[in-house]
C-alpha cells in the first residue's frame, strides 16, 4: 500500500513527523510500520507535549523506591514492605462506551500495579460529569460507575474511595480516572527494562483480537462528530480472565524466573516489546504468526496494534519456560513464546517467516517527537465580588442548597456497588476523608485520597495545582495518615493551544511547588490531553492520588462527631474568601474571581502539628474544610452522627457569609474532650498554629446560636435526596 | 475439626474465609477444582466471589467442575457443607440446596452492613446464637434475590430450614429491610437434613473488631461445638 | 450448522430484570408495554453434517449446562 | 402482539461468557461446538393493533434502552 498523506493524517501523524520518520529510517516505512509509529509517537505513548514540563515535578525522597518512568510508582513503608501505585485515564473511552471504558480502564491500571509485583489491595477513582440536565449525564453516570463496580467486583480488589463531580465543562468529555494501590516486598520488585540476549519474549493471557486498533490515537485526538466512526475501536473488559492473570503472574513471581516484565496497556503489543527494549538497550523480534489470535486472518497490522485486554510480555530467565508454562495452563491462560531479545536495537517483526517490519527502538523511543509547545500566562481575573448587591438569602437556605447539590450529596448510592470490604482489610471505607486499608497480618496501614478542584483551576492554574495536592494531603492528615507520595493524572484540553498549554505548565508549577514544599513527591502519574470537542476545552483537572502512612493501628480517625459535649476546634486562619466558592456557584452561580490562596508554609505546620496532635491520642474526630466552608464541613461532621454541634458566633465582627461558607486553605476541624483543651491549646501555642474554639456538641442538633437550628435527621436527609430523584 | 475450602477460578474470597477458619483453630486446607478427591472433612466451604467471573448463571460454571461430585458425595454422607455467596449461587446450581439467586430487585450489585435475624438456633450452624438474634454482616453481591416455589418454601418455614432473615436493627422483617427483594426476606437456608447451609452474607468479614465486628464468630464456634 | 438458542424465565418465576426493564421503558415514556420478559440467547455453531445429530447434541449442552431446568424453558432453531 | 427480540455482541467483539461456556461445554466432553456466542433475550408484549406500529416501538425500545448500539446487533421477530 501505498502510503498517502491522508493515511499518515489518519494516524494522526503531522507531515513533519512523517518526514522524521523517513529520515530516522532511511526510507518510507511500510503500512505496518507506519501504524507502529503512529501508536508510538502519539501523545498518549510518547508524552511529546507534556515530557517538558513533567521533568520538573519532584520525584525524589527517602520513601521513593521508583518514580515515574515504570508502570507504576513504588514507595518505601518500612519492614520490607513497599506499596506500588499509579492512575490512569479512560476519559475517551468511557464516553463512547461507559460500562465498557470504565471496566478496561480499572483493569488496565490493576495490570500495571500488579506488573510489577504487587497485590493490589485497593482501588479508587475520580469521575467527571457533564451537568445532572445534560441528556447524556445519567446513562454515563451509571454506565461508569457500574463498569467500574463490575470490573472490581469480579477480580475481588476493593474499590475504597473516589471522587464523582459534575460540572458542564465535562458535558461533552467526561474523565474517568481509576488508580490502584498494591503491596509487594521490597526485595520482589519487578521491572519492565530486558537484560541478556536471546531470551524468550512470552506472551501471556487473553487472545489477541481485533478490539481497540488505534485506541491509543483516539484517546489523543479531539471528538468531533466523526467520533461515531471511531466506534469499533471499543474494548470489552474481562474481568474474570484478568484475576486468573492477577494470580498466575503473582504465582510466577514467586521464584526467580522473571528478568523483565509489562503489562500490554495502550497500544499493546508495540509498546510493551518497544518499551522493554528500549529500557534494555536492546533488540526484540517477535514472530507474529505466534500470538494467540481470537479471530482469523488477522494481520501483522492488526497484531501489533490490538488493544485487547488482559494480556502481558514476560522476559524469562534460560530454562524457566517449562515450569512457567505449568503455572499458565493451571490457569488456563495463554502462554506462548512468541520472540526473543537481540543485539541489533531494532523491533524485528516477522510473519510467515518473512520480515514484515524492522524499526530501529530509538526511532521509536527515545527519538520520539518532543514539544516545547507554545505557552501563555493565565490572565487574572481580579474581580471583586459585592455581597450587598447580590440578592439576600438566608444562610439556612444556602446549606441545604450547597449539601443537597449532585456535587454535594452524599455518594453512597455510587459506593454501595462498589465492593469495599472484600479481602477484609478495608479499616475505613469511603465516605470519610480519606479511605485506610490494612497492610496484610500487619497493624500498620495506609491510607488513600483522590482529590481535584477544576474549578480553582480554571480560576488560576499555578495556585489550584498547589492547592490541590494541599487538599490532597489534609485528607491523609485528617485519618491520622503521615502523607508520604503521590501519583497524579493529568486531564487537560487541546495542548497544540497556547492557553490550554499554559494551563498546563502553570498547574504542574503549582503542583512542583506544594509537592516540594511538603515533601510529597510524585511517583507515577498520566496524562490526558486533547479533552474536548471542537475546540471546546475542559476546564484543566489535574487529579491527585495521595498515599500516607499509619506506622501503627488503632481505631480509625474519621469525621463524625463522637460524643456529646465536646469541644470542638477550628485549626488555621478564616479570612473568608468567597470567589469561586461552593457558596455563589450553587447559589448565585457566580464562577468569577481567583481561588484561594495558598500558604504553603501554614499549610505545612497547620497539618504537621494536628498529626501530633492525633499521635497523642487527643483527636476524637477530625476533618478538613474545603470546598462549601466551615459551615458545610461542621453539617458533614454532623450528617453522620447522632450528634450535632452549638456553633457560637464568631466573636471579631466579621461577615457570616464569608465566615461561614469562605473556602480559605489549610484549615481542620477538631472535635476534643473539653477536659483536654488546656493540654491542646498548649501544643496549638508551642506550634504557632492559630486555632479557634467555635463550639460544642449536642444531641441531635446543627446550630448556629440564634440563627439556624436543623436537626441532624433532616440534615441527613438533605444530604440524601439528590439521586433518588434523578 | 478439618475444614476444606474450595477454590474456583474467580473465588475472591477464599483467602479472606480461609484466615477466619484458622483464626478459631480450623484445620484447613485449601483444595482447587480441579482435584478429584477431597482431603478428610468435617467441613467443606464454598467461598464466595466470581466463580468463572459469573458468566452464564453465577455458580453454574463452577457447578460443573470435577470437586463439585466430590462435595456432593460427602454432603450426601453428612459432611456439613457451608457456602456463602456465590458459595451459596453454587449450591442451588448443584441441586445440594433447593431454590435459585435472582439478580438483585434494583439490578445493583448491593454492598453494605445488613441486619440479619437468627431464625433457628438449633443447628450446628447457630447453636451459639440465640433464636431471634441481631447480627450485623456485610453483604456483597449482584444476585441475591432468593427465589422457590411455594412448596418448597413451605418446606423451609415447617422444617426451620431459614437460616437467616434480612430485618433492620430494631429486627423488622419486611419489605423496607429486604436489600434484594428476597423472597420472604430469606439471607440464609439449610437443607432438610440441616448439613447444608447457604448463605448470602458474609461471616468472614466479621471477625475482628478493627475491620468491622465480631457478629460471624459465633457462626464458626458453633461448628467446633 | 449453526443453531440459536433462546433461553426464558419459567412464566411463575419472578423477572427482576424484565420488571425493571418495563419500568424504565416505560418512564421514558415508551408506554404501549404490555410486558416484558428477559432471558438469554446463543449462537452455537456445531461441528456436525446430520441435522438431527446436531440438534441433539445442542439440546444435550442447554440440558447440562446452558439451562437451569428449574426456573428457565427454552427454544433451539436452526439458523 | 408479541415479540421477540435477540441481541448479539457484533462480530469482533470480545464475548467473555461465549468464551468460558465454550470451554466448559468442551471440557464437559461436548465438543462437537465450534463456537459460541451469547447474548440477551428479550420478549415483548405490545398494546398495538397494527404490525408496523406495533414492531416501530419495539424498535425504538431497543434502540433506546434494550441494545448497546455500539457492540451489540439485534433482530426483531414477530411470534
Ligand atoms: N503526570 C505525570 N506525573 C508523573 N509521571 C507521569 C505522569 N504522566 C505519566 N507519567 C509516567 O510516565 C510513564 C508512562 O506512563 P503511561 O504511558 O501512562 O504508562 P503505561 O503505559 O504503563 O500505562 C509512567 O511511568 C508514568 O508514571
Ligand atoms: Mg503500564
Amino acid at each position: 500500500m501505498k502510503i498517502t498523506a491522508q493515511i499518515v493524517e489518519k494516524h494522526g501523524l503531522k507531515l513533519e513527523e512523517y518526514e522524521n520518520i523517513k529520515k530516522l529510517l532511511e526510507r518510507e516505512p511500510n503500512f505496518l510500520e507506519l501504524g507502529i509509529f503512529s501508536a508510538m509517537w502519539n501523545e498518549h505513548c510518547s508524552y511529546k507535549s507534556s515530557r517538558v514540563h513533567l521533568k520538573k515535578l519532584p520525584t525524589k525522597g527517602k520513601q521513593v523506591i521508583q518514580g515515574p518512568g515504570e508502570n507504576a510508582g513504588v514507595i518505601d513503608i518500612g519492614d520490607n514492605d513497599a506499596i506500588i501505585f499509579k492512575i490512569e485515564s479512560h476519559n475517551h473511552p468511557s464516553y463512547i462506551e461507559p460500562y465498557q471504558g470504565a471496566a478496561t480502564g480499572v483493569g488496565g491500571i490493576l495490570r500495571d500495579v500488579f506488573t510489577m509485583g504487587a497485590r493490589p489491595i485497593a482501588l479508587l477513582n475520580s469521575i467527571h460529569f457533564g451537568a445532572p440536565e445534560h441528556p447524556k449525564t445519567k446513562s454515563l453516570l451509571n454506565g461508569v460507575v457500574s463498569g467500574i463496580g463490575g470490573y472490581g467486583n469480579c477480580i475481588g480488589i476493593p474499590t475504597v474511595a473516589g471522587e464523582t463531580k459534575f460540572n458542564d465543562t465535562y458535558n461533552e468529555n467526561i474523565l474517568v480516572n481509576a488508580m490502584a494501590v498494591g503491596h509487594a516486598k521490597k526485595d520482589k520488585i519487578f521491572y519492565s527494562k530486558a537484560k541478556g540476549l536471546n531470551k524468550s519474549v512470552v506472551y501471556v493471557g487473553s487472545k489477541t483480537g481485533r478490539d481497540g486498533i488505534h485506541g491509543a490515537s483516539m484517546a489523543s485526538a479531539e471528538f468531533d462528530e466523526n467520533s461515531e466512526e471511531k466506534k469499533p475501536t471499543v474494548q470489552v473488559g474481562d474481568p474474570f480472565t484478568e484475576k486468573l492473570l492477577m494470580e498466575a503472574c503473582l504465582e510466577l513471581m514467586k521464584d526467580n524466573s522473571i528478568i523483565s516484565i509489562q503489562d500490554m496497556g495502550a497500544a499493546g503489543l508495540t509498546s510493551s516489546s518497544v518499551e522493554m527494549a528500549s529500557k534494555g538497550a536492546l533488540g526484540i523480534e517477535l514472530d507474529l504468526d505466534k500470538v494467540p489470535c481470537r479471530e482469523e486472518n488477522m494481520t501483522p497490522y492488526e497484531i501489533m496494534l490490538s488493544e485487547s485486554q488482559e494480556r502481558m510480555l514476560i522476559i524469562l530467565e534460560d530454562g524457566k519456560e517449562k515450569n512457567a508454562k505449568k503455572i499458565f495452563d493451571k490457569w488456563d491462560l495463554d502462554f506462548v513464546v512468541i520472540g526473543k531479545t537481540t543485539n541489533t536495537n531494532k523491533l524485528t517483526l516477522k510473519f510467515n517467516n518473512r520480515i514484515e517490519g524492522e524499526i530501529p527502538i530509538d526511532a521509536l523511543a527515545s527519538n520520539a517527537p518532543l514539544y516545547n509547545r507554545k505557552w501563555v500566562k493565565k490572565k487574572i481575573q481580579k474581580t471583586r465580588i459585592d455581597l450587598k448587591k447580590l440578592k439576600k438569602i438566608k444562610i439556612e437556605d444556602a446549606l441545604i442548597k450547597i449539601l443537597s447539590s449532585p456535587n454535594h450529596s452524599n455518594k453512597s448510592w455510587i459506593t454501595n456497588q462498589y465492593d469495599q470490604n472484600v479481602m477484609c482489610d478495608t479499616v475505613q471505607k469511603s465516605g470519610s476523608d480519606a479511605s485506610i486499608i490494612r497492610i496484610h497480618n500487619k497493624d500498620k496501614a495506609i491510607a488513600v485520597s483522590v482529590d481535584s478542584s477544576a474549578n480553582y483551576c480554571k480560576a488560576y492554574p499555578l495556585v489550584g495545582g498547589k492547592q490541590i495536592v494541599c487538599e490532597n494531603w489534609r485528607n491523609l492528615i485528617t485519618v491520622g495518615a503521615k502523607p508520604l507520595a503521590i501519583t497524579n493524572c493529568l486531564n487537560f484540553g487541546n495542548p497544540e493551544n497556547k492557553e490550554i498549554m499554559g494551563e498546563f505548565a502553570e498547574c504542574l508549577e503549582g503542583i512542583k511547588e506544594a509537592c516540594e514544599f511538603l515533601n510529597y513527591p510524585v511517583v507515577s502519574g498520566n496524562v490526558s490531553f486533547y479533552n474536548g470537542t471542537n475546540k471546546k476545552n475542559i476546564y484543566p483537572t489535574p487529579v491527585i492520588g495521595g498515599v500516607g502512612l499509619i506506622k501503627k493501628l488503632s481505631k480509625p480517625l474519621n469525621h463524625n462527631f463522637k460524643k456529646n459535649n465536646s469541644t470542638v476546634i477550628l485549626i488555621g486562619k478564616t479570612f473568608g474568601h468567597l470567589e469561586q466558592s461552593c457558596f455563589l456557584k450553587e447559589n448565585y452561580s457566580i464562577n468569577e474571581g481567583m481561588p484561594p490562596e495558598v500558604n504553603l508554609l501554614n499549610e505545612k505546620n497547620n497539618g504537621e502539628t494536628l498529626l501530633k496532635l492525633i499521635d497523642k491520642k487527643l483527636i476524637l474526630s477530625s476533618h478538613d474544610v474545603s470546598n462549601g466552608g466551615l459551615i458545610t464541613a461542621l453539617s458533614e461532621m454532623s450528617i453522620g452522627s447522632e450528634y450535632g454541634i452549638k456553633i457560637f458566633k464568631p466573636k471579631k465582627l466579621t461577615n457570616l457569609y464569608e465566615y461561614f461558607f469562605g473556602e480559605d486553605q489549610a484549615r481542620y476541624i477538631v472535635e476534643i474532650e473539653t477536659n483536654n483543651l488546656g493540654k491542646i491549646e498548649k501544643i496549638l501555642k508551642e506550634n504557632n498554629t492559630y486555632y479557634e474554639n467555635i463550639g460544642l456538641t449536642q444531641k441531635e442538633f446543627f446550630e448556629i446560636e440564634k440563627e439556624l437550628k436543623i436537626s441532624t435527621n433532616d440534615l441527613f436527609k438533605i444530604n440524601n435526596e439528590w439521586y433518588k430523584n434523578y | 475439626m478439618r475444614s476444606s475450602v474450595i477454590v474456583f477460578p474467580g473465588s475472591n474470597c477464599d483467602r479472606d474465609i480461609a484466615i477466619a477458619l484458622e483464626k478459631m483453630q480450623f484445620k484447613n486446607q485449601m483444595v482447587w477444582h480441579k482435584e478429584t478427591k477431597l482431603p478428610k472433612s468435617d467441613l467443606v466451604v464454598l467461598p464466595g466471589g466470581f466463580s468463572y467471573g459469573d458468566y452464564l448463571r453465577s455458580g453454574a460454571i463452577a457447578g460443573k467442575s470435577l470437586i463439585i461430585d466430590e462435595v456432593v458425595k460427602a454432603a450426601n454422607s453428612g459432611c456439613l457443607i457451608l457456602g456463602i455467596c456465590n458459595g451459596f449461587q453454587i449450591l442451588t446450581e448443584t441441586g445440594l440446596l433447593k431454590g435459585t439467586l435472582l439478580r438483585n430487585k434494583n439490578l445493583k450489585f448491593i454492598n453494605k452492613d445488613v441486619h440479619i435475624k437468627v431464625m433457628n438456633n438449633n443447628t450446628k450452624f447457630s447453636n451459639k446464637y440465640k433464636n431471634n438474634q441481631l447480627l450485623k454482616i456485610n453483604i456483597a453481591h449482584n444476585e441475591g434475590n432468593y427465589f422457590t416455589d411455594p412448596k418448597h418454601l413451605d418446606e423451609l418455614n415447617k422444617e426451620g430450614l431459614i437460616a437467616f432473615k434480612y430485618c433492620d436493627e430494631k429486627g423488622n422483617i419486611n419489605n423496607g429491610t429486604n436489600p434484594n427483594g428476597s423472597l420472604e426476606n430469606i439471607a440464609g437456608i439449610l437443607n432438610l437434613k440441616k448439613n447444608i447451609l447457604g448463605m448470602m452474607p458474609h461471616p468472614e468479614r466479621m471477625i475482628d473488631d478493627i475491620i468491622s465486628n465480631k457478629d460471624g464468630i459465633n457462626l464458626f464456634s458453633s461448628l467446633l461445638n | 450448522m449453526k443453531f440459536s438458542v433462546t433461553v426464558i424465565l419459567k412464566k411463575d418465576v419472578l423477572d427482576p430484570q424484565g420488571k425493571v426493564v418495563e419500568n424504565t421503558l416505560a418512564s421514558m415514556g415508551l408506554n404501549s408495554i404490555k410486558s416484558i420478559r428477559q432471558g438469554k440467547f446463543f449462537q452455537i455453531e456445531v461441528d456436525e453434517k446430520d441435522h438431527t445429530t446436531a440438534e441433539k447434541k445442542v439440546d444435550e449442552m442447554c440440558k447440562k449446562l446452558l439451562v437451569n431446568l428449574i426456573i428457565e424453558d427454552y427454544k433451539i432453531s436452526k439458523i
